[in-house]
This record gives C-alpha cells, structure tokens and sequence, in this order.
C-alpha cells in the first residue's frame, strides 16, 4: 500500500473530480425528461402504501378488505412494516437471507479453535449482566411484537437479543452451542417459507397475507405480519448469535 | 441418392467409431481408413457426369448444400485417387514400431475434404474448413513436443485463415445477401466500379485465408515446418493435397471475381489485385527454392519445393487467362502425384533408417531401389524434364506468361525453376547415390505394400507426361463451364501461345535417350566403392576440434558456397523471424497485462476511475 | 397451485433444512441440494409448454406490480433458469467423488443457485439487487472456502469489487425511483421519457454488478485471484451460473429498460455501444491474458471473461440475428464451462498439479476426459458441429450487417477467436503429448456420465441448430418487443397466474 | 431542526474522513462505532425510528464487537499492526 500511496491519493483526487463531472452533468442537463428528484410526492408508490391506497384505485388489487374503509389497506399501523412485511415481503425474505448467508459463510470459513487468552469477569459484570440481559430480551421481544404498530421489528429486535446474548457470552463464557443456533434458524426459516407457501395455497400468491387484519391499532392486529415478524425475530437473533460464537470462539 | 452427404458422413462415422472403439486395435484403425479412402474413390466415381447433382439440408438455421460442381468433382477426384494410393502406403507403413494414432483424425479430414470441394455455400464451406484445420493439427502434432511445436504454428496460421475467411464471408454475405458461393461471387463482381474498396476488402481477406492455406507469400514457413515434423506418410498427404485447399479457394473466389465486370486499375492487361499476387507467387517461387537449396533435412527440403511449385501455380492463375488457369489447375495436380510420390518414397527410406538427416543417409539407392526410382521419377517430373508430367505443366505456365507478355516476372520464375535442379539433385544424390553408410548396409527394401503404391504413383507421372490429355480433358470440361472459353489441347497435344507441343513424341525421344545413356552406363567401366567417412584427416581426429564424423560427409553443407551467398538476403527479409517476433511480442505483452491486473491494491481504485470515467463519457456525450 | 415462484421455493426449503439435516446426517446437504435443482428441473420442465405457449408473471404477495413485486415467467427466463438449475445439478453431480465438503458450503451453493435464478426471474429492480446481494454474500465465502490457499486473497478482491458495484446498482435504484417513484421493469419500460444523461447514468449504474459478474472490462480485475481460489466446482459455477444469470440480467436491462420505445430509450444508443467498446476489449483482453496464462483455473476464467465480452458485444448489437447467437453462446459457454472445470478438477486431482502445462500425457492415462475437453474447447471457440459455431455465426453475421462500430466488435471477437483456439488447442494437445508420467488409472463415474451428458448437449445444437429453435425464437421475440409483450403482460393480467 | 442535522450531518461527514485516515486500527473501529451511534441519532431525527434502532445495536454494538474479535484473532495469529 505504502508504495502506491501517492498515486491513490492522485487517483482518488481524480475520482472525486470526476464524480463531481458526472452530477454536474447529469443536473444541469437541459434536454428534455425526467432527472433525479424529478418524481413528486403523488406520483411516488411510496405515496400510495403513506396513505394505504396500494390498490391501485384505476385496477383494485383482489384482496378483501375485512375491516376499515372499503378500498384501502388495513394491516399494519406502522407503515414500513406493512412495507416491508408484506407490499415487499419477497425483499425481506432476501435480506433474511443475505443474513442467513453471512451466518453460514462464516461458520464455513472459521474454524473451530480455542481460545489463547482467558481473563475471568469481575463479580461487577457477572452480577450486572442477567439484570441487563433480561432488560434487552424483553425490549427486543417488545419490539419484535409491536412492530406492525411501532417503529422496529424483527431485524432491530433480533439484532438487540443477540447482543443480548452476547453480553451473557462475555461475561459467563458458556459454551457455544453451534446446533442449536443452525436448528433455531432452519426452523425460523421454514416457518417464512411455511407463511408464503400457505399464502400460495389459500391466496393463490406467494407471501399473500392470508391470515385476518383485525383492526387497524389494535395490539393484536395483522396476525400475518406479526407471526413474520416473530419468526424474523427468531432467525435474526439465532444468525448474529452464532456469527458471535463463531467470533468468540469454543472455550 | 445423396451421394456426396452419405460420403462425408461416411468419413466422419467411420473416423468417430474408429476413434472411440478401436483405440486398442491400430491396425484396424488404419484398415478403416484405407477403406474409407476406397469408398470416397468410388463415390468419386460414381459422381462422374452428374453435374447437376445439388443436395441441401435445413438445419434451422442456414441451408447447407453440397454441389457437384465441375471443379470440384475434377479436385475431388484428383485427391481421392492419390489419398487412396497414400492410404495404402499407410497401411504397411504402420506397423508396431511406425504406428501413430492419427488414423481416425484422418478419416474425418477425408469428410472434410470432400466437404471443402463440393460446398455449395459458404457455411458448409467453413464448416468443413474449420474441421480440416483442427483434425489436421492433432495429425500433424501427434504427441510428439517437437512435432507440436510445428503443429501449433501451423494452427496458428489456420485460425488467422478461418477467421478472415468468416470476415469475408460475412462482408460479402452482407454486400450480395446471398450465401451461395458462386452466386455471391457473381454478384460481388456486379459491383465493381459501385464500392471498390468493399471489393478489395474482401478479395484481401480471401487472400489471407488461402495464402495461409497454401503457404503463398508471407506464409511460406509454415509447411517447412509442418510437413517436416508430421507423421511421415501424413506429409505427403500435406504437401501433395492438403496445400492444395488454398489454390481451390482463389480458383472460387479471387479469380473468378476478377474476370467479371472488372473495371479497375490495369497492368500489362491483368488487373492491378492479380497483377501484386502474380509477384507474391513469383517470389515465393523464387525464396522457396534459395531456402529449399539449403535444406540438410530432406523434409524440409521438399517442403520448400512445395513452397516454390505453389509459387508458379500463383503466378499462373494470377495471369487471368483461360490458358494460365488450366496451367495452373494441371500444375496442381501434377504436382499432388509427384510430391505425394517424392515424400512416399522419403517416408519409405525413412521406414527403413529413422533418419531425415541427408548427411547421415547416401547410397540407400542400392538397397531400396524402387524408393529411388520413385524418387527419381517424381525429381524428374519436379524439375519439369520430359518426359515426365511436370515438364508439360510447366511449360504451360510458361506459355501463359509469354502470352501475356509477362517477361518480369517470367525472369524469377525461370530462376526458381533452375534453381529446381539444385535443391532435387541435392536430395538424390545425398539421399539415394553416393557412398552407402556402413549403418545402413544390411536394411532391406520398402515393404510390397509401399513398393507397389510407389509404382503405382511412378506409372501415373510417365503416362500423364505421355498423355496430357488424362488430365487436361477435364479441365478443358471444367474451365468451360466455368468461364465459357477453353483451350485447344488434344490428348497428347497441347497448343500454347508461341509452339505446340506433342508431348507423346517428346516422350519418346526422352526414353529413347535414357535407354541410350543406360545402355552407355552399362557398358562403361565400373567405379570403385569409397566407404563414405573414410576421409584423409592427416592424423588428425575430428573430435579434437569439437566436429563430428560426419561434417566430412560430402552431403554436409552441399551448397555451401552458395548457401553463404544467400543467407544474409534471407535472414534480412524473414517472415519467420517477424512472425516469431510478433508471437514473442503477443506473449510479452500478454503476461504484462496479466501481472498488472493481478496487482492487489490497485483493483479497487482502477474498477472505481474506470467506472467513472465509463459514466463520464456516456454522459457527457 | 399452479406457481412458477416454486422455482424458488425449492431451494430454499433445501436452504432452511440443511442446517438441521447436518446435525443428524452429514451428507445430508449434498443429498438435499442436489434434490432440490432436480425438482427445479423437473417443474420448470413441466411449466415449459404452457409457458411457450404465452409468458406469465407471478405476483407476489398478492399485490399488483407497481406496489408488490412480480416474476416474470417466459420462454427466455424460464429457459435460463432450467439452465442454471439443470448447470448446478451436474456440477454437483461431477463433485460427488470429493467427500468431505460441510453442510454450510451446500448451504450456501444452494443459496447461490437460487440467487442467480431469481435475478433471472425478478421483474423489479430492487428485488434484483437482493438477490445479487444473497448471490454475492454466499459467493466470497464460497471462493475463500476452496482448497487453495489463495482463497482468501481472491474473495477479497472478489468482495471489495463486487461491494462498489453493487453499491453503484443501489444508487441507480435510487436515483430511478427520485426521478420516476416506482420500481418495477415494466412499469419503468413505459413511462415518460428520461433525460438522455440521467438514463445513461442511472442504466450503467444499475449494469455495473451484472458486467462484474460477467467480467466484462474494466470489471474484471478480480477474475484471476478468485478463480485460482476457488475450488474446482465453484470455478464452474462462476462461469457457468453466475455469468449465465448476469447475461440474463443484462439482457433484460438493456433489451427492455433501454430499449428505443421505451422511457429509457434516450440512452439506448449509449448503453448498447458501451456494451460492444467493452465486450470488444474483454475479448481481447480477456483471450490475451488467457494466451499466455499457466495456471489451469486461472486460463478457463480468462476465457470466460473473454466468452462474456463476446456475448456483450451481441447484447450491444440488438438485433435478432445477434440475440440468437447470443443465446447459443450462453447454452454454449455454460455446458462447455462446467465440461472443462470437471476435466480440469479431475486432473488436478488424480495429478496433483495446478497447471495444465505440468499434466502432459495425462490424456493417454484418462483418454475420456481429454477427448471431451478437447470437445468443450472447440465448442468454445466455435468450432463447426458445436452450438458455439452457431451462436458466434450469429454474431458476427450481425456485426457485419449493421457495420460502423460493429465491425469494431466484429474485429475483436475474431482476433479473439485466433488466441482462444491457439491455446485451447495447446491445452488439449498438452493432455495427449507422449512423456513418462506414470499415474494409476482409476474409475471417476461420477465424472464420466454428467460430461458424457454436457458433451451431448454441446453437440445436440450444433448439428441439428433447430431443436433450439422454438425456444429462441420465443426468447428472442420476446427480448425485442418488450412493450407489446413483457410490459403488455405484466400490466395486464395483474392477478395471479 | 434542519441546521441540527446539517450539524450532526457535518460531524458524520468529518468522522467518515478520520475513520479512513486513523493510523491505528483499533482507534479506527472506535471511531467507526462513534460514527455509527451519530447515524442512528441522524436517522432518529429524520423520524426514521426503526432504522434507527437498527443501526444502533446493529451498528454500534454488533459490528464494533466482531471487529474488535477480529483483530484479537489477529493478534493471536502473529499480526502487529506496527510491524
């Protein structure tokens, strides 16, 4: 690296020079059409999911409308879950996997060793570290199951278990458990797969919300979403949870 | 009947069983083949008179025909007659300590063969140059390093071919909208005067795929290295027919295309193009005969004597008319039966010795003598003294020159024909006369089967140098239907521009003088035998000052005076060197840019500036 | 139940029972995968004449395109991702005699398969880079995990080139949605007309990852590294799936998005001679360092990259003839590909060496397998009884039609062509020199039987050009009337299929 | 609000730069993790509230964690960012 540093400073100033060109181009483009941020609020699809209108008002979406106003959407109440878990839901089942391959990617490349450095925790961490870690536990379960009403979900309150999880890990060192971690994930897995599969079968759709919206607000609503949710949860937390162990290492 | 598919489909059946099934079996193997040759003769045969014969096939995409045409069934013929003779010169010459496993790579290229000669369009046509090319390099490689070397420059030379010949194919494709070779070259020529340059773009590409083929030009090293290094009964394959693809391909395309609607510049009555490749053919007349006189390998002598006979084909055919074409057509195949003869009776001397090397050879004449014999013939008809084939060809060549008034290049032609004396003396007298080496004194003679072949192939020159008319008749056929004149020519006469010649008399004088100077020979006095490195060395030994025995050989450096008046021309102006050059100069740079895109650090930052610099462009323009 | 999304759906189950079937059995991944692009084969088979007989989209999660995401199920792409199924299934068959590989490596292999056949699938934008992504994230563990210990090094490069680009297709996707508000191909393919500027910006940026994959220049950098790292399989799989499904992508982008009816189309023109400039140059370069390159895995990747730019340089022609030949070279390029890799896996391991210059006379010890990369090399550079003849006809009938810079591209491809067959045939005669290389001969049926199969489907083409008539000709008239077809179906039949 | 995120906007900005340029890699990864926690508080700002949660227990906590793994690895095979 050392070698070639001036010539990656020049290099980069170069890039950034002609970075620059391209937007300066691209912005002050006179000739006719449409440019970036061209598109207004109205014209967006994020515009219609905002205001739950996702069915197209010129050519309605087949889905029935149990509660709420005829015409409109009424799962979630928070609308990047509905978003996400359900206009969008073959996206998240991608991201979960991109998570999923990061897991294994991991458990293929490193492998299994032991630990050089061993240091006890203080009684201070030991003592505080169940307090904290059933406080996360429960704020990650709190957001995993109000996600379709709150801000946060399965990512987010999957992620705050496994570092959760984590926490105990350091302090404790318990052993790594890799099996049960791969289990939790295969099940959480199937679970989606078993959601958008029943969706086909019932809706005729893979990923179809199939099971009743309930009523918009409401603490148990949108039991399809919510059920995703969960199983998101679960496979999220077990895939950081044993990319940590896998980081960690066996004791 | 689809006579000329279930031929080519024949060879390559035959060719695939023989490759998959008889690995173990090599006999068989090259008995398949010398069946297949059979075969392919009788399709000849029986594909004689029906001129009118057209088979097609859809094969979804383009229609792939195959038509009997005159010049083809004339070319097919010829090739399946010698390829025959050499198929059975192969079958004794493959015994257990000679065999290679080139026989079913053999098989499939007398498909291709066919398939180059009866190809009514052009992707038939490429398809089965393309497989000629690659059967032929595994034959001539045959697994041996040194042989692969020659091998892979050949291939090389035959991918730069291929591929110009798909450009022009494509470029005339798209000019006339027409894949029919004889009718896209018709309406190719409807265009003269219209878009020359497009013309001359294609004539040029043509002429890069064929001289390659027929190592015309700058391409004349390749069959001094590939006919010398492949399997010893395949070279005469090479040199007597396989050479011979690229002078059908300019009969089809480049000569046609100048004798119809031609417009442009003019020299000496020959259009400009014909005009620079009448030079191109007189040169290689000429270099390939200096190179062939310093040969000490026999192979590649006789390689560059191909070179230099393919050189006045070139000239003739470049002359542009209906004389030089017949000329040229009738040299071709007087010079497949000699050539194909010359490197049997090499390979037979090779059977029995395992030696290429002249200096170590001589006197083998007494013990093989129908080798020598053979030998001999095809010199004679080589060097084109009557009355053997080649002096009739040659003096037609000769003829088309004067006709046209050609004397410049009629000069280099003449040098390269008398330097033809060198070069086959050379080969004779060092292969075949002289002392016999003491190594050699007790081999037998060429085996029945190759004795006959060799026989055989002698028999066909005398009576082609006797009666021309065997040969020129069809030609005669063809060239009329092919451009609507003909010449006059009996069957044992022919009539030129400035004499005519019966050259069944000649014939006869020349036997009637041979017989003379045997009779003389046999009277006079006998020679005493020298054994031949039984040299006056003062006391010396030859090892002392680091030489070999046999440097003394008189074969060594037969020429030498003349060779070190030559080789500073040659060496100066040496495609080998400059294609050696580029090749090195290819890889050099080939491994740069390896090791440069190799470099670790710099990817990230070249793939971030080149894209950049990609979306700066497109934008900006 | 009738669902082309299915096709997806088996892998991943695979995917998600992997991990609890390696508790209990470990060759349970192999089993399962393998299982799994069988029934992908076996169902996108029996969708295929329905799906000839009229294209379909699939939606997902029951909302119409413009909102939810849509496949989209025609001739071309179901053809394809039969392809890339049908390219897994023997790579793993012709790896069934190396044991000892772990659940997570078929994990992820499957993860991978079922990435690239939904990039070929999707219909929408962002969904394609998910999948690029899953494709991406299982790919560098998948190259750092081969046997060499270059591995690493090359995922490296791999991860850290593949990581801008598909950050540049990110910032295409927004930039397309600040400037049109919706996602979906079909949706985008006829809206209002782009700034000639903007379109270009944003199609490149959103091409960029799909030229990586294919290692067009000057994305290829990575190729040398990350094919000498990866194991012999996953080289095959790069070369044959990934770059498959790049093809695939690239087609549809610029076939459908940039197409001149489209609101894209002010940039077309651009996109397309950017295509055959860098195709041309791939070819040469890609061939050119080939030429002189000794390492076994490393020669077969350059000429990937070096087959790749040919197949750009017939996506930037857009004609018909072009996007024939350009389908024949994709077939062509995937068989042959896995066909060379199994030999040379083979061989490196009945020999023990990494270069193809040390395994001389292997081939009269295994005379199969060198006789069939002799095959799959002539298909490669076009040899006349193979599909590679045909598709590289095409192409080059094409460039000399249309002339200009085609003939620029035409020009390349051919002098391409010279080196590629130089050294393949170097290779092959390599295989069948004579020399005293003593090595016991031992039975791999495993190999025999798929390369026997690949050596057919090379051929099968190249002698009776029409079998893949159908399936062209639908693909092809598909690819070029994107508004009366792929838009047309999509926007209109909006319910499931 | 607008000048508060053009400020925190600006100390991102400025931690990306010195992120880069840390000599050390261990200050590079704290600062990586500073960084991080700011973006969640940008995103909170921008009422994107979800993300915000993710990034500040993915972001912040996870990743800060592996890295420092990482490096302890590292030092357990022999590295020594000073040779």
């Amino acid at each position: 690296m050392r070698r070639n540093e001036s010539l990656i400073h020049i290099a980069a100033f170069l890039l950034v020079i002609g970075l620059s060109a391209v937007l300066y181009a691209v912005f002050t483009d006179t000739r006719p059409g449409l440019k970036a941020l061209d598109a207004s609020l109205k014209e967006r699809v994020s515009y219609h999911y905002l205001l739950k209108t996702a069915g197209n008002p010129a050519q309605p979406a087949e889905r029935k409308v149990t509660v709420g106003k005829s015409g409109y959407e009424d799962g979630s109440a928070n609308i990047v879950t509905a978003i996400v878990v359900d206009y969008r839901a073959l996206d998240t089942l991608g991201e979960v996997l991109v998570l999923f391959a990061a897991s294994a990617g991991v458990g293929l490349l490193m492998s299994k060793r032991k630990r050089k450095i061993e240091t006890e925790a203080s009684p201070i961490v030991t003592t505080a570290v169940p307090m904290i870690m059933l406080f996360a536990v429960v704020v990650g379960l709190y957001i995993i199951f109000h996600g379709h009403l709150s801000p946060g979900g399965g990512f987010p309150g999957g992620a705050i278990i496994a570092s959760a999880y984590m926490i105990q890990f350091l302090a404790f060192r318990k052993k790594f458990s890799g099996n049960l971690f791969k289990i939790l994930e295969s099940l959480a897995g199937l679970g989606i797969l078993g959601m958008g599969l029943a969706g086909l079968y019932t809706e005729g759709s893979f990923l179809a919300n199939f099971l009743p919206t309930g009523e918009l607000g409401a603490v148990f609503s949108a039991a399809g979403i919510m059920i995703l949710y969960a199983l998101i949860g679960i496979k999220v937390a077990s895939e950081l949870s044993s990319i940590i162990g896998h980081f960690i290492g066996e004791k | 009947m689809n006579l000329i598919s279930t031929g080519i489909l024949t060879c390559f059946t035959a060719g695939l069983f023989s490759l998959i099934f008889l690995q173990r079996v090599k006999k068989l193997q090259w008995i398949i083949f010398f069946i297949t040759a059979l075969f392919m003769a009788a399709v000849a045969y029986r594909l004689y008179g029906s001129w009118q014969l057209t088979e097609s096939y859809q094969t979804g995409i383009f229609l792939l025909t195959f038509h009997n045409g005159y010049f083809g069934w004339i070319f097919f013929g010829m090739t399946s007659i010698v390829t025959l003779l050499i198929a059975l010169f192969s079958l004794s010459y493959n015994d257990k300590k000679h065999a290679t496993a080139i026989a079913p790579l053999w098989t499939m290229l007398l498909g291709a063969n066919a398939g180059i000669f009866f190809a009514a369009d052009w992707i038939t046509f490429i398809i089965a140059w393309e497989i000629m090319g690659w059967t032929s390099f595994f034959i001539i490689a045959h697994g041996k390093p040194k042989s692969f070397k020659a091998g892979i420059y050949y291939y090389s030379l035959s991918m730069i071919g291929a591929v110009t010949l798909l450009a022009a194919v494509f470029i005339l494709y798209t000019a006339t909208g027409t894949m029919n070779i004889s009718d896209s070259i018709k309406a190719l020529s409807g265009l003269w005067g219209n878009r020359d340059g497009m013309i001359y773009t294609v004539v040029t590409l043509f002429a890069v795929t064929f001289f390659a083929k027929a190592a015309i030009g700058p391409f004349y090293m390749w069959p001094a290295k590939a006919h010398a290094e492949a399997p010893d009964d395949f070279s005469s394959f090479l040199s007597g027919i396989m050479i011979k693809y690229g002078i059908f391909g300019l009969l089809i395309t480049i000569v046609p295309l100048f004798r119809m609607n031609y417009s442009g510049p003019v020299v000496w009555n020959i259009p400009l193009a014909l005009y620079l490749m009448g030079w191109i053919g007189a040169l290689t007349a000429v270099s390939g005969t200096l190179l062939a006189v310093r040969e000490n390998d026999m192979k590649r002598l006789m390689a560059f004597s191909t070179v230099s006979n393919i050189g006045f084909i070139t000239l003739a055919l470049s002359v542009n008319t209906v004389f030089g074409i017949v000329a040229a057509v009738y040299h071709t195949f007087n010079h497949m039966v000699f050539k194909g003869t010359i490197f049997l009776s090499m390979a037979s001397v090779k059977f029995r010795t395992g030696e290429r090397d002249m200096h170590k050879l001589g006197g083998i004449g007494y013990r093989m003598p129908i080798a020598f014999f053979a030998f001999l013939i095809g010199i004679i008809s080589a060097a084109g003294i009557p009355p053997m084939a080649g002096f009739s060809s040659k003096w037609m060549i000769f003829q088309s020159l004067f006709g046209e008034k050609l004397l410049f290049l009629a000069i280099p032609a003449f040098l390269a024909s008398t330097g033809a004396f060198l070069y086959l003396y050379r080969g004779l007298h060092s292969i075949y006369l002289g002392q016999l080496s003491p190594r050699f004194s007790s081999i037998k003679p060429a085996p029945p089967l190759q004795s006959i072949t060799m026989i055989l192939m002698m028999l066909s020159i005398f009576v082609v140098g006797a009666f021309p008319g065997i040969f020129l008749t069809p030609i005669r056929g063809a060239i009329a239907a092919f451009t609507g004149e003909t010449i006059s020519a009996g069957f044992t006469t022919i009539s030129g521009v400035t004499a005519n010649v019966n050259l069944f008399m000649v014939s006869l004088t020349f036997i009637g003088s041979f017989l003379l100077v045997l009779f003389l020979y046999v009277v006079g006095k006998k020679r005493r035998h020298v054994e031949p490195l039984d040299s006056y060395m003062s006391g010396e030994y030859p090892e002392d000052w680091n030489m070999i025995p046999e440097q003394y050989h008189y074969a060594f450096r037969f020429y030498e005076p003349f060779e070190k008046m030559i080789n500073p021309t040659l060496e100066r102006y040496s495609f080998e060197n400059w294609f050696e050059n580029f090749i090195y100069n290819t890889k050099r740079f080939s491994t740069s840019l390896g090791r440069w895109l190799y470099r670790q650090q710099l990817g990230a930052f070249i793939v971030i500036t080149a894209l950049t610099l990609i979306i700066l462009t497109g934008v900006v323009w | 139940m009738n669902n082309a999304l299915l096709l997806l759906a088996f892998p991943l189950t695979a995917v998600f029972l992997i991990p609890v079937g390696t508790v209990f059995y470990k060759g349970f991944g192999r089993f399962l995968s393998m299982l799994s692009y069988l029934a992908g084969i076996v169902y996108g088979i029996y969708l295929f004449p329905s799906i000839l007989a009229g294209s379909k989209t699939v939606i997902v999660g029951n909302w119409a395109p413009p909102f939810g995401i849509n496949l989209f199920i025609s001739p071309f792409s179901l053809g394809l991702v039969i392809l890339i199924f049908s390219a897994a299934f023997i790579i793993m068959v012709t790896d069934l005699q190396n044991k000892g590989k772990s659940g997570q490596y078929y994990l992820l292999y499957t993860l991978f398969v079922m990435a690239s056949a939904g990039m070929v699938l999707t219909g929408d934008i962002f969904n394609l880079f998910v999948f690029l992504e899953i494709g991406g994230i299982a790919s560098f563990a998948l190259i750092a995990a081969g046997a060499s210990p270059m591995g690493s090094a090359g995922s490296l490069r791999y991860l850290i080139q593949a990581q801008i680009t598909s950050l540049s297709m990110l910032a295409g996707i927004i930039l397309i949605y600040s400037a049109s508000g919706v996602l979906n191909i079909a949706v985008l393919a006829q809206f209002k007309t782009f700034n000639p500027a903007f379109a270009f910006l944003a199609l490149a940026l959103l091409l960029f990852p799909f030229m990586l994959e294919s290692k067009l220049f000057p994305l290829h950098t990575w190729v040398g590294g990350a094919y000498l790292g990866a194991d012999h399989p996953f080289a095959a799989s790069m070369s044959g799936i990934a770059a498959t499904a790049a093809g695939a992508v690239m087609l549809r982008i610029v076939l459908t998005l940039a197409n001149p009816q489209s609101g894209f189309g002010t940039a077309g023109k651009s996109i397309q001679t950017m295509l055959i400039i860098l195709g041309g140059i791939t070819v040469l370069i890609g061939e050119g360092a080939a030429f002189t390159e000794k390492n076994f895995k490393k020669t077969l990747g350059y000429s990937s990259a070096g087959q790749m730019g040919i197949i750009a340089v017939g996506i930037g022609l857009a004609t018909k003839d072009a996007l024939a030949g350009v389908l024949f070279l994709i077939l062509n390029h995937t068989a042959a590909k896995i066909l060379l890799f199994s030999v040379a896996g083979l061989f490196s391991k009945v020999s023990g060496k990494e270069k193809w210059a040390d395994m001389k006379g292997i081939g009269r010890i295994y005379p199969l397998p060198a006789a069939l990369f002799a095959a799959g090399a002539m298909a490669l550079f076009g040899i006349p009884m193979f599909s590679g003849f045909w598709g590289k006809l095409y192409v080059l009938k094409s460039a000399f039609a249309l002339g200009g810079l085609a003939y620029a591209g035409a020009g390349a491809i051919l002098l391409g062509t010279i080196f590629e067959g130089i050294y393949f045939m170097k290779i092959s005669h390599t295989f069948f020199e004579k020399s005293d290389i003593s090595l016991e001969r031992k039975h791999y049926p495993f190999f025999g039987i798929p390369a026997l199969f690949l050596a057919a489907v090379l051929l099968a083409p190249g002698l009776f050009p029409s079998i893949l008539g159908p399936w062209v000709q639908a693909s092809v008239k598909e690819l070029l009337n994107p508004i009366s077809g792929y838009v047309h179906i999509i926007l209109t039949s909006g319910g499931a299929m | 609000m607008i000048y508060w995120i053009a400020a925190v906007g600006i100390f991102l900005f400025l931690g990306g730069i010195t992120v880069i340029f840390q000599k050390s890699i261990k200050n590079a990864v704290i600062t990586f993790g500073i960084v991080s926690i700011t973006s969640s508080l940008m995103f909170a700002m921008m009422k994107a509230y979800d993300v915000a949660i993710t990034e500040a227990s993915i972001g912040a906590v996870l990743t800060t964690a592996l890295f420092f793994w990482t490096i302890k690895r590292l030092e357990e095979e022999g590295y020594n960012e000073k040779k």
